[in-house]
């Protein structure tokens, strides 16, 4: 186990610098300089010189590299070029939005896949098996922006139930924050939920399939007995892995949901800092994103162990 | 109640409007937070600000500005001449990163005679001096607090900041120890809504009192429709205009750019891109200013006359070009009709959508375009055609020499006939194609009162506002 | 006291006829063997009396357990039954066990669902009775998990949950072939015990007829979803009826006579040869750890010989196969084929490979699926410096089919329009087409019915007399090799332990492990009688 | 079964639609009518007209070409790059090779995909090309993934063995015999992300990095419409019932062929 544990760590370990250095690459041969950005039409090509030098834009690229680098591994992401604030703090404030928004979400996606999974599976070829298949099949193709703008139209505008979006803050009570939460939660959950149903029944159906779960039954166990006492824990695996990659997606996947709900999460924060050429802004959340997923990959890996007791010993 | 909210399209990056171009910050900050020597009012007219009055000398070349007594910083100091003068000279200094500077260019030297006294000595007169100490990047702040201006702005102003919450809101509350007239309101929230779809139902939700800057015109007839508010349809000081590369090749020609300015149907495009709102002119000049000469029809919308004038320049098949559009709606919309309509007429023009720093880098400072529209936002800025390296890279010799003399004059009438002379010039040269004033369209709660309706400089000024009973 | 009564057993499943009236009785205590050729519905019978009939499945007829009507009883009803009343082993030990649950709770699972004890009561009752098969709990903690165990051990975790609560009747289904010879003795052992010891009614199903000959009291017989033959062990075994009861019972016993070899040239030398897998690493940069798969191996085969190579699972008989024909190389010593190394360098030997093929085990993984059966055998024509084209190479292609009994027609199918026999022989067609001096034959016969594999067994036999013919015949399965080959090697754990002429080793085995291998190989009655 | 069928009508109604565009469509959409705009569907416009007068119909037609277009160039360089890769990845089994292929693959899969594809087009410029690469970049690992999976229990088959008894080279054993019968699952797994990319595509272009005007994009009339809906829900309604009828389409046709195909396979090992 221990050694299991090792190995992953040290291939997250390398996967992160390579991911640094993809990371700088790219977005260091966008076009656009922040300094000219930031000063408008009427700027003087000295102000810009000016502006370039105070934001430590003149020295070489390497040096920047090796700079955010060591900085990022002191918890210090360097100061934003157009916010003028620690970038972590920045994080910080973005995270408090984001993180809980895909937590929720993906609350509400494994609460309404898992039932609607093992129901599916459970009534295989039936009448509620054919109806949540086909719900999930709507919601698989529906774009999430688009469920989300009819959500706004229905919910905010029509019916008054919701805020159309923003976030009014957690000092300000828990429940707002999850009301403000919950519009946007629910237009990321819903398509993910739809795709974890597909996953869990299918994975249940391969469950169903295999031999141990006759021996189940051969022992006495009733067809939904054997159905949660054993398929269901076997069938964990593969969706433990969508749930880890859907975790990853929520995070930063809620770009365009943060857009259409004016929450300032880390989605619009890239997007804005993008246009922007923020430039350390976007290599420091894109760095930070990367490191959420390896590590939520690892987190899936371990967890796998966790259920699969083959994985704690082989390697 | 004493509070409102207020919602705007761009969040500032920072807090500093010294240090940026962005209109975003003086939306938020100027009047409400930071002061300058002079300021605007909401029709454009500049008053007296931090400086309660001033002596002009005969030359025009002193400016001698007298303080009003009383002032304090929101961290407790004073505000007196040293100030002025640490403002003014940080502002025109060496390694200033002043988005403006040219707006100090002129000054010479700034004194302090007395704590309440300031003398500007100029370097040559200038018409439009006090008008330049009205803008936010002229504001005066305070050496103690420049360090964390950005992120902690200190200015003079009724209102202190108290809170940003980055990506979401500021909040400004009440400054009690406000030397002017104390303002209604006691705090203001300003949200920032880009995303048009949020921003309707924002104010369709009464989750917000105004929005300033409404970004979906195609959505005021249903707030028209509604009793709950009020609809303002100012107007800004931005010139819209299709620029065109002046010396880039079909452009370098005049027949062209005639060819395209008779192309374009203004009306559609305010129509199409805005929804109706938007002022059509035909220079580069706000058509609510009163030196304003209405050449629209220097331009009128002809396609047979455009593609008469583009055989004429010997492209009697067309010709292809760029159409790179910056993201703002007016422009995005406003491109893709006049890429229809240029093609009517035989123009190819192949649209590329950039962002902002990709526009600026592009075609704002690489001049690689063919044809791009963009709003110059700046008031009076009538100037930037006297400058050869301007993106659009107008040269004549003519019209630099008009400005020169502006600059020097101060003579109102003179002034007049100057700006007249100017504004025909380059519609006859057909430098640009001229489209629209932009308008600022504003959704207020029916019972707040004082919102600005227009825009002589981007500013949401709280001070002005109240609810009624 | 009859314990299970069939009448008239019928299914069908999706309207498809699979079992034709079966009847038969077992009786508390008795053991009875149901057996016939794949595909006959001995496994659809087994679920029929468990009530687990697969989806879409219709049974009529009745099937009377303990005086319950299995077929008109609720399914609430059943699942009591099931496990209480009734128990069942399935063939396959290694996915028989959710892999994920400790083989205690797997084994008290039984006991707690049917309430029959709190679950502390539960799990030492567990533990009773991994004792009782043979799972001391002192080397196998109740907390063990199925991976853990070998095949063997997890097939008796399988026959404690299905004896827990000592049910009155127990089906096994196939329940040692997926085993080697020596478990499968002791798991052989442990039914017939546990049956002395709690006098169940035993119902095994096993395709093995000299399993059947050793175990049953009572014999059915099952052909195409008939019931074609039943009756008590001796008196079956003595007088079969039905023709395809003599027909199964000749097949399984079937010898086939080889020529002589009347050469004696070395031909193919092993040498020393040693064969190591890398195992991952123990710690995070320590050395990788390696696992000896074939150690030190050493013998000779000469031209025209038909030698066999015996041992347990896992020995490392298909490793040596492969380091043989090339496909891999040996940590140490050296393999030639007419002086000429297999592997020159770091590259095989493509002259020698050409004079070597092979035929696998499983017949239905060894042919590409997509291809038509002449670019399938014609594959060994790659080999070739010139491959034969246009006429000579459908030629050849139809004299391989003639060969081995199949009609030139047939290469324009594909291979799954053939049964497991024909594709069997498609493959030797394939082994054949470029005349490779030495053959391989890794576990060729071990996945065939028995009537089918004395098919394959009398064409190997054919085409040993009419060409010269030398190969290598890898089997577990020792009545096999004892009449298809001359000479034997005997492997256990990589090594050889003994070598010599076929029925030398046989007569008289040497080393201990032959001698249990040899005891533990069930076999049929007749068979000593006719020796 | 049913599912297939409905998927199968689906595509081909799309694809129809998509290459009927190429020589008519109702109404010329490059022409704008400003005055007849946001008119709902009526028997001139079937699906109404957009703000600058546009005929839907028109517009959805032509953009069912870029969906598909962008979707499917995506899916190809997603298979023409990541299928070799995991061949090759799995006829090197456990070499440092392999060991590098499917770590890069983990790495792409750590991007959040959405944010880099925005990336990638600020970078490079918005636009369809753009879009496709950005896209098809992540269909990469995918494939590869796959692919290397399906290989490798393919190379343990014996008839991979007896390729390689009779002298085939691993790259040829790939082409041969691992390829032909991994391609069902490619076919299955190539229209899973066909209709994913026409979700990538829609979302790219509603954030305004999508294929450009004048070229026509549901997920750009999405966007276009987002401000109308509330009084011109047609605009936003017909577009967005496109792409959910395209990709369910898509969905119902790739799950029908998973069933259809597989046990094909399934049935010649068994
Ligand atoms: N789920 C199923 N659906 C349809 N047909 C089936 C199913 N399971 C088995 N069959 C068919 O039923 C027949 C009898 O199968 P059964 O498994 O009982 O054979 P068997 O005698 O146990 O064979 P083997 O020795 O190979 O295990 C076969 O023809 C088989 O193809
Ligand atoms: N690729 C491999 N890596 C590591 N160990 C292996 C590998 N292949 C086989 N082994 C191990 O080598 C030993 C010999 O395997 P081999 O396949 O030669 O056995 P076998 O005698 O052919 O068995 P069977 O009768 O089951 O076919 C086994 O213990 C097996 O686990
Ligand atoms: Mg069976
Ligand atoms: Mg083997
Ligand atoms: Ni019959």
């Amino acid at each position: 186990m221990i050694r299991y544990v090792f190995g992953r760590l040290l291939s997250l370990v390398i996967s992160l610098i390579v991911a640094s250095v993809v990371i700088f690459v790219v977005i260091e041969i966008a076009p656009g300089d922040p300094a000219s950005f930031m000063l408008g039409l009427n700027a003087q090509p000295e102000t810009v010189a000016a502006l370039r030098a105070e934001l430590g834009l003149d020295v070489s690229k390497v040096e920047r590299y090796f700079t955010w680098v060591t900085g990022m591994l002191s918890g210090d992401f360097g100061t934003s070029y157009t916010y003028r604030s620690p970038i972590s703090e920045l994080i910080a404030d973005r995270v408090v939005v984001s993180l809980p928004l895909a937590i929720y979400a993906l609350i509400l996606s494994t609460v309404i896949a898992f039932p609607a999974g093992i129901y599916a599976a459970s009534r295989r070829g039936g009448v509620g098996d054919m109806s949540v298949m086909g719900a999930t099949q709507l919601g698989v193709a529906i774009p999430n922006f688009w469920f989300a703008m009819i959500m706004v139209l229905i919910f905010a505008i029509n019916l008054r139930w919701f805020s159309a979006g923003g976030f009014p803050g957690w000092d300000k009570g828990f429940f707002g924050g999850i009301k403000a939460l919950t519009l946007p939660a629910i237009s990321l959950a819903l398509p993910q939920a739809a795709i974890l149903a597909r996953v869990m029944r299918s994975s249940l159906l391969d469950m169903l399939g295999e031999d141990f779960i006759r021996s189940a039954r051969a022992k006495g166990l009733s067809q939904r007995q054997a159905l949660w006492k054993h398929a269901v824990r076997n069938a964990l695996i593969p969706v433990l892995t969508i749930i880890g990659l859907q975790f990853s997606f929520l995070l930063a996947g809620g770009i365009i949901i943060e857009q259409v709900f004016f929450l300032p999460g880390l989605g619009r924060l890239i997007f804005q800092a993008i246009s922007a050429r923020d430039l350390i802004v976007v290599e420091s959340v894109v760095m930070l994103l990367v490191f959420v997923v390896i590590v939520v990959n690892f987190a899936v890996d371990i967890a796998y162990a966790a259920v699969d007791p083959r994985l704690r010993t082989k390697t | 109640n004493d509070s409102v909210t207020i919602a705007v399209q761009l969040e500032p990056p920072n807090l500093d409007p010294t240090g940026g171009a962005a209109q975003a910050i003086d939306t938020v900050m100027y009047h409400n937070v930071f002061e300058g020597l002079t300021r605007f009012e909401s029709d454009g007219a500049v008053v007296p600000s931090l400086a309660q009055s001033w002596d002009i000398s005969e030359d025009g070349l002193t400016y001698t500005f007298h303080l009003a007594a009383g002032v304090m910083f929101h961290d407790g100091t004073a505000m007196d001449s040293a100030d002025v003068v640490f403002s003014l000279d940080r502002a025109r200094a060496e390694d200033s990163t002043n988005a403006q500077k040219a707006l100090f260019e002129s000054i010479a030297s700034v004194e302090a005679v007395d704590p309440l006294t300031v003398k500007v000595t100029l370097s040559q007169p200038n018409g439009s001096f006090l008008f330049n100490m009205a803008w936010g990047d002229a504001v005066i702040v305070a050496e103690e607090s420049i360090a964390d201006i950005a992120t902690n702005p200190i200015g003079t102003g009724a209102y202190k900041f108290s809170d940003w919450a980055q990506g979401d809101k500021i909040e400004l509350t009440r400054n009690d120890d406000y030397w002017g007239e104390a303002p209604a309101i006691e705090t203001a929230t300003f949200r920032f809504i880009s995303d048009p779809t949020a921003a309707f139902a924002a104010v369709m939700a009464e989750d917000v009192d105004a929005f300033a800057g409404f970004p979906a015109p195609e959505n005021l007839p249903q707030f028209d429709a509604d009793p709950r508010f009020t609809v303002l349809r100012g107007n800004t000081e931005g010139e819209t205009i299709l620029a065109m590369n002046n010396k880039m090749p079909p452009f370098d020609d005049v027949l062209v750019r005639e060819a395209v300015s008779h192309a374009i149907d203004r009306q559609a495009i305010i129509d199409g891109a805005l929804y109706g709102i938007g002022t059509p002119i035909g220079t580069h000049f706000a058509p609510h200013n009163p030196d304003y000469v209405d050449l629209t029809a220097n331009s009128n919308y002809d396609p047979e006359k455009a593609r008469a004038l583009l055989a004429e320049a010997g492209f009697e098949d067309g010709f292809t070009t760029t159409l790179k559009l910056p993201p703002p709606s007016y422009a995005r919309r406003g491109g893709e009709i006049i890429a229809a309509q240029l093609r009517d007429v035989g123009i190819e023009a192949e649209i590329s959508n950039l962002e902002w720093a990709q526009w600026l880098e592009e075609v704002f400072n690489g001049k690689d375009f063919g044809l791009s529209i963009v709003s110059h936002t700046e008031p009076m800025d009538i100037s930037i055609y006297a400058n050869p390296d301007y993106y659009f890279q107008y040269d004549n010799p003519d019209f630099q020499a008009i400005m020169t003399e502006l600059e020097a004059t101060a003579d109102p009438a003179a002034r007049s006939a100057l700006l007249a002379q100017a504004q025909t010039m380059i519609s006859e040269d057909y430098v640009n194609g001229y489209l629209f004033e932009l308008a600022y369209p504003t959704v207020v709660k029916a019972e707040l009162q004082g919102m600005w309706e227009n825009q002589p400089t981007a500013s949401v000024d709280v001070t002005a506002l109240s609810w009624a009973e | 006291m009859t314990l299970l009564s069939l009448q008239d057993l019928s299914i069908t499943i999706n309207g498809k006829p699979i079992l034709h009236d079966v009847s038969f009785d077992i009786r508390a205590g008795e053991i009875v063997a149901v057996t016939g050729e794949s595909g006959s519905g001995k496994s659809m019978t087994a679920l029929g009396i468990m009530g687990l009939l697969p989806r879409g499945a219709t049974a009529t007829g009745q099937i009377d357990l303990d005086g319950v009507d299995i077929l008109r009883t609720e399914e609430a009803a059943l699942c009591k039954m099931r496990g209480n009343d009734v128990g069942m082993i399935f063939q396959e030990p290694m996915t028989a066990l959710n892999p994920v649950q400790t083989i205690g709770d797997q084994v008290a699972e039984t006991i707690l669902v049917h309430r029959a004890a709190p679950k502390a009561e539960a799990m030492t009752r567990a533990a009773e009775m991994l004792e009782r098969v043979g799972l001391p709990n002192d080397r196998f903690p109740l907390s063990r998990y199925p991976h853990e165990l070998s095949g063997g051990q997890r097939q008796r975790v399988v026959i404690a949950m299905a004896i827990a609560l000592r049910p009155k009747l127990l089906i096994a289904d196939e329940p040692t072939t997926a085993l080697d010879v020596t478990t499968q003795a002791t798991i052989l052992d442990l039914l017939r015990d546990l049956v002395d010891e709690f006098g169940m009614g035993l119902l095994m199903i096993t395709h093995d007829l000299a399993v059947v000959a050793n175990m049953a009291d009572r014999i059915v017989v099952m052909q195409h979803g008939h019931l074609v033959e039943q009756g008590a062990t001796d008196d079956l075994l003595r007088n079969m009826h039905h023709p395809y009861t003599k027909a199964l019972f000749a097949a399984s016993g079937h010898k086939v006579s080889l020529p002589t070899n009347s050469h004696s040239a070395p031909f193919l030398s092993v040498q020393n040869v040693t064969r190591d897998y890398r195992t991952p690493r123990k710690t995070l940069f320590g050395k990788p750890g390696t696992f000896r798969a074939v150690n030190n191996v050493s013998f000779e085969l000469n031209k025209g010989d038909r030698l066999g190579l015996v041992g347990e699972s896992g020995c490392g008989k298909s490793t040596l196969t492969r380091a043989i024909l090339g496909l891999e190389p040996v940590q140490s010593g050296t393999i030639t084929l007419n002086d000429a190394p297999v592997f020159s360098g770091k590259k095989p030997n493509a002259d020698v490979r050409r004079k070597m093929q092979v035929v696998f085990q499983d017949p239905y993984g060894s042919f590409n699926p997509r291809h038509r059966v002449d670019r399938l055998i014609s594959e060994p024509f790659h080999l070739l410096d010139t491959p034969p084209t246009g006429a000579a190479r459908s030629d050849a292609i139809t004299k391989a089919l003639t060969d081995v009994g199949l009609t030139p027609a047939d290469a324009t199918k594909y291979i799954h329009e053939f049964s497991g026999g024909q594709r069997q022989r498609i493959a030797i067609a394939r082994a054949l087409i470029t005349d490779p001096e030495l053959i391989v034959f890794d576990e060729a016969v071990s996945a065939l019915d028995v009537s089918v594999r004395a098919q394959v067994l009398d064409l190997m036999a054919k085409l040993c007399r009419e060409r010269p013919l030398s190969y290598l015949f890898i089997s577990h399965d020792l009545s096999v090799v004892r009449t298809i080959t001359d000479r034997v090697l005997v492997m256990k754990s990589g090594e050889i332990v003994e070598q010599g002429a076929t029925e030398d080793v046989f007569q008289n085995p040497k080393h201990p492990y032959t001698q249990t291998l040899l005891e533990a190989a069930p076999t049929l009655p007749d068979d000593q009688a006719t020796r | 079964m049913k599912g297939l069928w409905i998927g199968i009508v689906l595509t081909v109604v799309f694809l129809a639609l998509a290459l009927v565009s190429f020589v008519w469509t109702p109404f010329n959409i490059e022409a704008f009518d400003i005055p007849n705009k946001l008119k709902s569907p009526n028997v001139t416009n079937w699906l109404g007209t957009d703000q600058y007068g546009r005929d839907i119909l028109s517009m959805i037609m032509m953009g069912a070409r870029t969906s598909i277009a962008v979707a499917l160039l995506a899916v190809g360089i997603g298979m023409a790059i990541g299928v070799p890769l995991g061949l090759w990845a799995a006829a090197r089994r456990g070499s440092l090779l392999d060991e590098l292929i499917m770590r890069g693959n983990d790495l792409i899969f750590a991007f959040p995909s959405l944010v880099i594809a925005i990336l990638i087009t600020a970078v490079f410029g918005a636009g369809a090309i753009n879009a496709i690469i950005a896209i098809g970049i992540f269909n990469i690992p995918v494939f590869a993934r796959l692919t290397r999976g399906a290989a490798l229990s393919l190379w343990e088959r014996d008839f991979i063995l007896a390729a390689r008894v009779s002298g085939k080279s691993a790259f040829r054993i790939s082409w041969e015999h691992i390829f032909p019968n991994i391609l069902n699952l490619m076919i299955v797994q190539g229209t899973i992300q066909f209709s994913l990319g026409i979700l990538a595509e829609a979302a790219l272009s509603y954030i305004g990095l999508g294929a450009q005007p004048p070229t026509a994009s549901w997920g750009r009339m999405l966007a276009d419409a987002q401000t109308l809906v509330s009084f011109a829900p047609h605009t936003a309604l017909m577009p967005g019932g496109a792409i959910v009828l395209m990709v369910m389409g898509l969905n119902l046709m790739g799950d029908g062929l998973r069933d259809v195909l597989d046990p094909r396979i399934r049935v010649d090992r068994t």
